[in-house]
């Protein structure tokens, strides 16, 4: 059975781990509701002669099964909030170690790098149309926005999502890439007759093979 | 038995045999109304299940001229070319696959149907407050849905913005190549809210004023209660929506801008509004099944509903934190991350009415008689069925994991166990169980168990594996998975789940079958096939124009099942009581 | 069944408000308004005022011309009931701008 | 069929229902829906002004302020009328109750004309609901949220005039009586809730 892709962002072990927990207790319920329905369908089952009980109720048993889930899903919900603050709140964000800019448009990821000044919205910068290239244990800080329509920055490894509204131009998104490798980029929201095919490529380097990439691009791109 | 009179009015008017136009097409009477509204909706549900097969299709083999779509012949070349489904149309059957079914299926079959039918009976009146206002939301809805269908057929296709019509695609026809479908499904959800609308109007009127004597709240159906609620949220959801609607065919149509950013609009607008509407939307969907499911389980068990205050003001909870938690779609939309915290909070305490609701219902088959007729089998399942989906519910309520399942199959799943293993399993239950009132007939129970065993089976193999297309992070509304190296291994198992809703599809016609069979050959149905108390049951199987020959006095709550008071295991609500003081029976008629 | 029955219901005999004072009440505090408007209070004070004199106007035609005054509460009850729901969704959007 | 008949079950009285018509509570009930309906429209323009500030214009710049405070004048006006004529009939006043009806009638059109007159003008000034060919100050959204919202205020004062000429030919038939006139208190409900509408939206729209 198909199951979680591989983990290979610095926050995406506590999502995972959130996404666990959950399964297990949900898990758990699950299993004690159904096998109770179960047994009662089967132990309850109309035989000659039972009569039921004449039962309407009973206020004890009614407050503890609803304290019961109250307090699981407080807990769940508190223990949500700290990585989620973490990862899509402004305030928390850390210092990035590469700031990209990220235009969605009807139907490809237009990529924006920070020149040799390491800054974006100036002259030197240059474009990548459906690539990212990334180094690997670097924050790396997304500006998101869109010309058309809205999309979603997806990429299932790092378990980062985040749609690209257009005319909102604070959209920002971070993540930090524990392993070199290339990974995908998908589109999670219906854009069009294209959507289905708006895939881009994430290429992780490692530090050194980032710079190389860096200088040749940058050479390049003047 | 209170009431088995041939001849039975209580309305004033002399009785004298309308006209067929009258007394079926243009009738004011409540059952009348209802029984249009299932016919019309079993149909939508019909075209809604066969665009789920042109989904299915596409994603089993996807884009293979070796498996050419069956029928697609048929079909316009801008459709389906060559046999193969092209992306605009898969997009504009998922996009009408979840409208049809949710606005043109579902909901009419939950509200238009069995508000209509059960509302009046249960609680003893001989029909609505206003039947004209009732036949004219049914002649309302009927075009709303021709209008719909109209789509497919004009240049351009059908709306294929999905049914959440998220701008600007849905609102500019640069972005979507979509022009006249697109504003003819605007116009027919607005004329769809005018008919929801006078039905909701109708429905808390008549709840509220028509009770008859001794009827108070707490000796409601649960069934009628889920209706007054949902009514309720009907009354004040959809007005929202018909706003939104309202504006964004503005935006479609003569250039304003309200969510097109070009001139300053927000698109995070229309979302708000939206799910302002669209979460109190799935409560209406689930809130009336949970009624029906009530009724069935109680009379099934032969046991009164477990903890009846209970389970009224669970239905009265949800209803009221569902206007609280609708910022729960939007966690990844761009929307302020703090508010996103607040909509968590409230979401996951919305699952505790639930929780009760879910206890309730086994503790009323604790120790009962249960009697597994189709009717129970399916009310049976629904619990079994609405708690995966309700789970499944709490894991994207957790805003870091709605991070990665947001717009997953893990979504779609989520959302048929709810809708199919809820609504529809809770349909299917109370078709069957009123089945015998509305039609005087019995439905075959062979091929009703036929059915509900396929369907069970089919149903959880097409959709369990769907968690694991999510988690594995499939993404919805793509039409072909494959383009993606990570979605290629599933493949297989995206066969496998394409194959089992072809079996589950193909499983409704015994249903169909069965329906219609049963109308023209199924057993003479007595007043009260399952033994139950509520008041429908004492009016004759069908009832006639009027309901009750005289109105019904009742005495007690409807779940009086294996009562010590009775040597029956029922105990109707308007069985006059052994002995004490015979109560003053209402007059008939005031003038 | 006809809806005209309903309207042989006996009146209840409450004291006929004065409507011409209402009435006067309500154009005063329109002109209040369209002079606060130009006083230039500054824009949240204004804002303020404005609001509130508009509610209080609001609340008039209500209490008096539509005779909530004088209904039985539930009804009272169930016709302020979907307000706050207003109130949450403008305010909770509101939020994020 | 009446269930107001008081009874008495198992010791307590039991008398379902509001106390109140029929006809009155499905009008309230409906009105409810109005204020949700009011809420999305008026809603989108507080959200949108919020968001845009620099899309609106400054009162009375680009309205015209005292027309339409003559106009919301006006809509008060029809208020006390309605309510006289409901007054009336409760006293069993035929005239009276068809004088006021008609002034009514007359106010409630006269207002529709001032809103006609207004958006011409509006209009020339380039004053316009859709982007394309908007000229005033303030931006395009001005012009959609304003005429969406005082447009369908409009509309809802057309159907009350519609509405009210069918009950005032009625009224001039005879067809009210002091004992029952559910349909001049429904109507009188309908009526004003269009004017509290108008006296926020008068606020809102032209004043702040
Ligand atoms: C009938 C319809 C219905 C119902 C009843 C529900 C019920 C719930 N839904 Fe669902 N939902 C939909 C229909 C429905 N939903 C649809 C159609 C969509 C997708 C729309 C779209 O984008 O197209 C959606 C999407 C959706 C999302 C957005 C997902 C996303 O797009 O990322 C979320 C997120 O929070 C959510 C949450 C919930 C929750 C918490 C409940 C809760 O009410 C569930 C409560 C029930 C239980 C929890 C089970 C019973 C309880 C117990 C057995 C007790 C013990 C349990 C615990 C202690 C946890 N739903
Ligand atoms: C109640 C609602 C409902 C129901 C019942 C169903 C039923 C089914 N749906 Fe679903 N579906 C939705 C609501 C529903 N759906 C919604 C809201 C969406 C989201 C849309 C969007 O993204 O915009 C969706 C999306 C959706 C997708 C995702 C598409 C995508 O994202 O790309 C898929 C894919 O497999 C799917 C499949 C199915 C299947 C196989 C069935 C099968 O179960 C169908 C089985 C067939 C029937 C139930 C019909 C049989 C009925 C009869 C034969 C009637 C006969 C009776 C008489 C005439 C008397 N649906
Ligand atoms: Cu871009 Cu989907
Ligand atoms: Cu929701």
């Amino acid at each position: 059975m198909p199951w979680l892709p591989a983990q290979v962002s610095t926050f995406g072990g506590e999502i995972d781990s959130i996404f666990y927990i959950i399964l297990v207790i949900t898990g758990i319920i699950f299993l004690l509701v159904e096998a109770t329905l179960l047994w009662f369908a089967f132990r309850y089952r109309h035989r000659e002669g039972r009569k039921a009980e004449h039962i309407h109720g009973n206020w004890k048993v009614e407050v503890i099964w609803t304290t019961i889930p109250f307090i699981i899903v407080i807990a769940l919900g508190a223990m949500s909030f700290g990585p989620w603050a973490r990862i899509k709140m402004l305030g928390r964000f850390p210092a990035p170690g590469l700031e990209i800019g990220v235009m969605a448009s009807q139907f490809e990821w237009m990529v924006t790098y920070p020149g040799a000044d390491g800054r974006l919205g100036t002259d030197d910068d240059f474009q990548r149309r459906n690539q990212v290239h990334i180094p690997v244990a670097q924050p790396i800080l997304v500006h998101l926005s869109a010309e058309d329509v809205i999309h979603s920055f997806f990429l299932p490894h790092f378990r980062v999502k985040q749609d690209a509204v257009p005319g909102m131009d604070n959209q920002v998104v971070w993540f930090e890439a524990t392993e070199p490798g290339e990974y995908e980029l998908a589109c999670a929201e219906l854009c069009g007759t294209g959507h289905t095919r708006m895939r881009g490529t994430l290429v992780v380097h490692s530090a050194a093979d980032f710079e190389t990439w860096y200088e040749g691009a940058t050479q390049t791109a003047n | 038995m209170a009431t088995t009179s041939a001849h039975a009015t209580a309305a004033a008017e002399p009785h004298h045999e309308p006209s067929f136009v009258r007394k079926y097409i243009f009738s004011t009477d409540h059952k009348v109304i209802g029984i249009q509204f299932l016919f019309m909706s079993l149909f939508f549900l019909l075209i809604g299940g066969l665009l789920a097969g042109v989904i299915r299709w596409q994603l089993g083999w996807p884009t293979n001229p070796d498996m050419p779509l069956p029928g697609g012949g048929l079909l316009p070349e801008t459709m389906v070319n060559q046999g193969i489904v092209l992306p605009e149309f898969y997009n504009s059957a998922v996009t009408m696959h979840g409208t049809i079914m949710i606005f043109f299926a579902i909901m009419p079959l939950l509200v238009g149907v069995y508000a209509n039918y059960l509302i009046p009976l249960q609680i003893g009146a001989p029909d609505m407050a206003f039947p004209k206002l009732n036949m004219a939301s049914f002649w309302t809805a009927a075009p709303a849905g021709v209008i719909m269908l109209a789509g497919f057929f004009v240049a351009g296709g059908h709306s294929g913005a999905g049914w959440t019509q998220y701008p600007p695609l849905s609102a500019n026809p640069e972005f979507s190549g979509v022009y006249m479908g697109q504003q003819l499904w605007l116009i027919s959800m607005i004329v769809l809210g005018f008919s929801s609308l006078m039905g909701a109007v109708n429905y808390v009127t008549t709840v509220i004023n028509m009770r008859a004597p001794g009827m108070t709240w707490f000796r409601l159906p649960l069934a009628t209660w889920a209706l007054f609620v949902t009514a309720v949220l009907i009354l004040l959801a959809v007005p929202v929506l018909t706003g939104a609607l309202i504006l964004l065919l503005f935006d479609q149509t003569i250039g304003t801008t309200f969510f097109s950013p070009e001139y300053g609009g927000e698109p995070l607008l229309w979302q708000h509004l939206f799910w302002f509407f669209g979460h109190p939307e799935v409560y209406i969907l689930i809130l009336p099944a949970m009624g029906f499911v009530s009724e069935i389980i109680a009379a099934g068990s032969r046991k009164p509903i477990f903890g009846y205050h209970a389970m009224v003001l669970a239905i009265i909870a949800i209803a009221f934190l569902g206007w609280g938690v609708w910022g729960h779609h939007m966690f990844q939309s761009g929307m302020n991350p703090t508010l996103g915290m607040g909509f968590m909070a409230t979401t996951m305490v919305i699952a505790v009415p639930s929780a009760i609701k879910v206890f309730n219902w086994l503790a009323t088959m604790w120790r009962g008689d249960l009697h597994f007729h189709t009717p129970m089998l399916h009310a049976v399942a629904f619990v079994g069925m609405f708690v995966i989906g309700g789970l499944s519910g709490v894991f994207v309520a957790s805003t870091p994991v709605d991070i990665f399942l947001h717009d997953t199959y893990f979504v779609v799943a989520h959302i048929h166990y709810v809708l199919f293993g809820g609504s529809l399993f809770a349909l299917y239950a109370a078709i069957t169980f009123w089945y015998p009132k509305m039609f005087g007939r019995m439905m075959n129970p062979l091929l009703g168990k036929l059915h509900f065993w396929l369907t069970v089976l089919f149903f959880n193999l097409t959709f369990f594996p769907m968690h694991n297309l999510g988690i594995a992070g499939m993404m919805r509304r793509i039409y072909d998975p494959n383009q993606y190296e990570f979605l290629r291994p599933m493949q297989e198992l995206n066969t496998m789940i394409s194959i089992a809703a072809l079996l589950l599809i193909g499983t409704q016609l015994i249903f169909a079958f069965n329906f219609f069979w049963s109308l023209f050959r199924g057993e003479p149905a007595p007043a009260n096939p399952w033994r139950a108390n509520s008041l429908e049951w004492a009016a004759p199987s069908p009832p006639p124009h009027g309901n009750f020959a005289r109105t019904p006095v009742v005495y007690r709550g409807p779940y009086e099942y294996s009562s010590p008071l009775s040597v029956e295991d029922y105990l109707p609500q308007d069985d006059p009581p052994a002995e004490g003081p015979e109560p003053v029976p209402a007059p008939a008629t005031s003038h | 069944m006809t809806m005209d029955s309903a309207d042989v219901a006996v009146e209840s005999t409450h004291k006929k408000p004065n409507y011409m004072a209402v009435f006067v009440g309500l154009a005063v505090l329109t002109l209040v308004e369209v002079g606060v408007a130009f006083l230039g209070l500054g824009r949240v004070t204004t804002i303020l005022v404005l609001v509130g004199l508009a509610v209080w106007k609001a609340v008039l035609v209500a209490l008096y011309y539509m005779h909530l005054r004088f209904e039985p509460p539930r009804l009272i009850i169930m016709v302020v009931a979907p307000l706050p729901l207003a109130f949450i969704l403008v305010l909770a959007v509101l939020t994020e701008f | 069929m009446d269930h107001s008949a008081a009874m008495t079950l198992e010791g307590g009285p039991v008398e379902p229902g509001m106390g109140v018509p029929n006809l009155k509570l499905g009008m309230w009930v409906f009105l409810l829906s109005e204020v949700m309906f009011f809420t999305a429209l008026i809603g989108s323009y507080i959200i949108l002004r919020a968001a845009q500030p620099e899309a609106f214009a400054e009162p009375g710049v680009v309205l015209n302020v005292p027309l339409t405070a003559f106009n919301t004048f006006l809509l008060i006006c029809s208020s006390v009328t309605m309510v006289k004529a409901f007054a009336a009939i409760e006293h069993g006043d035929q005239k009276g109750l068809r004088l006021w009806l008609l002034a009514t009638v007359a106010m409630g059109a006269c207002f529709l004309g001032v809103q006609a007159y207004e958006y011409v003008k509006l209009v020339d000034h380039g004053f316009v609901p859709f982007a394309a060919g908007y000229a005033a100050e303030g931006g395009a959204l001005y012009g959609a949220t304003f005429y969406t919202m005082t447009g369908f205020h409009g509309a809802h004062v057309t159907i009350g005039v519609l509405a009210l000429i069918w009950i005032t030919v009625r009224a001039f038939m005879g067809k009210y009586t002091r004992a029952s006139h559910g349909g001049v208190e429904t109507m009188g409900l309908y009526w004003h809730f269009v004017d509290l509408v108008w006296i926020i939206l008068f606020t809102i729209v032209y004043l702040i």
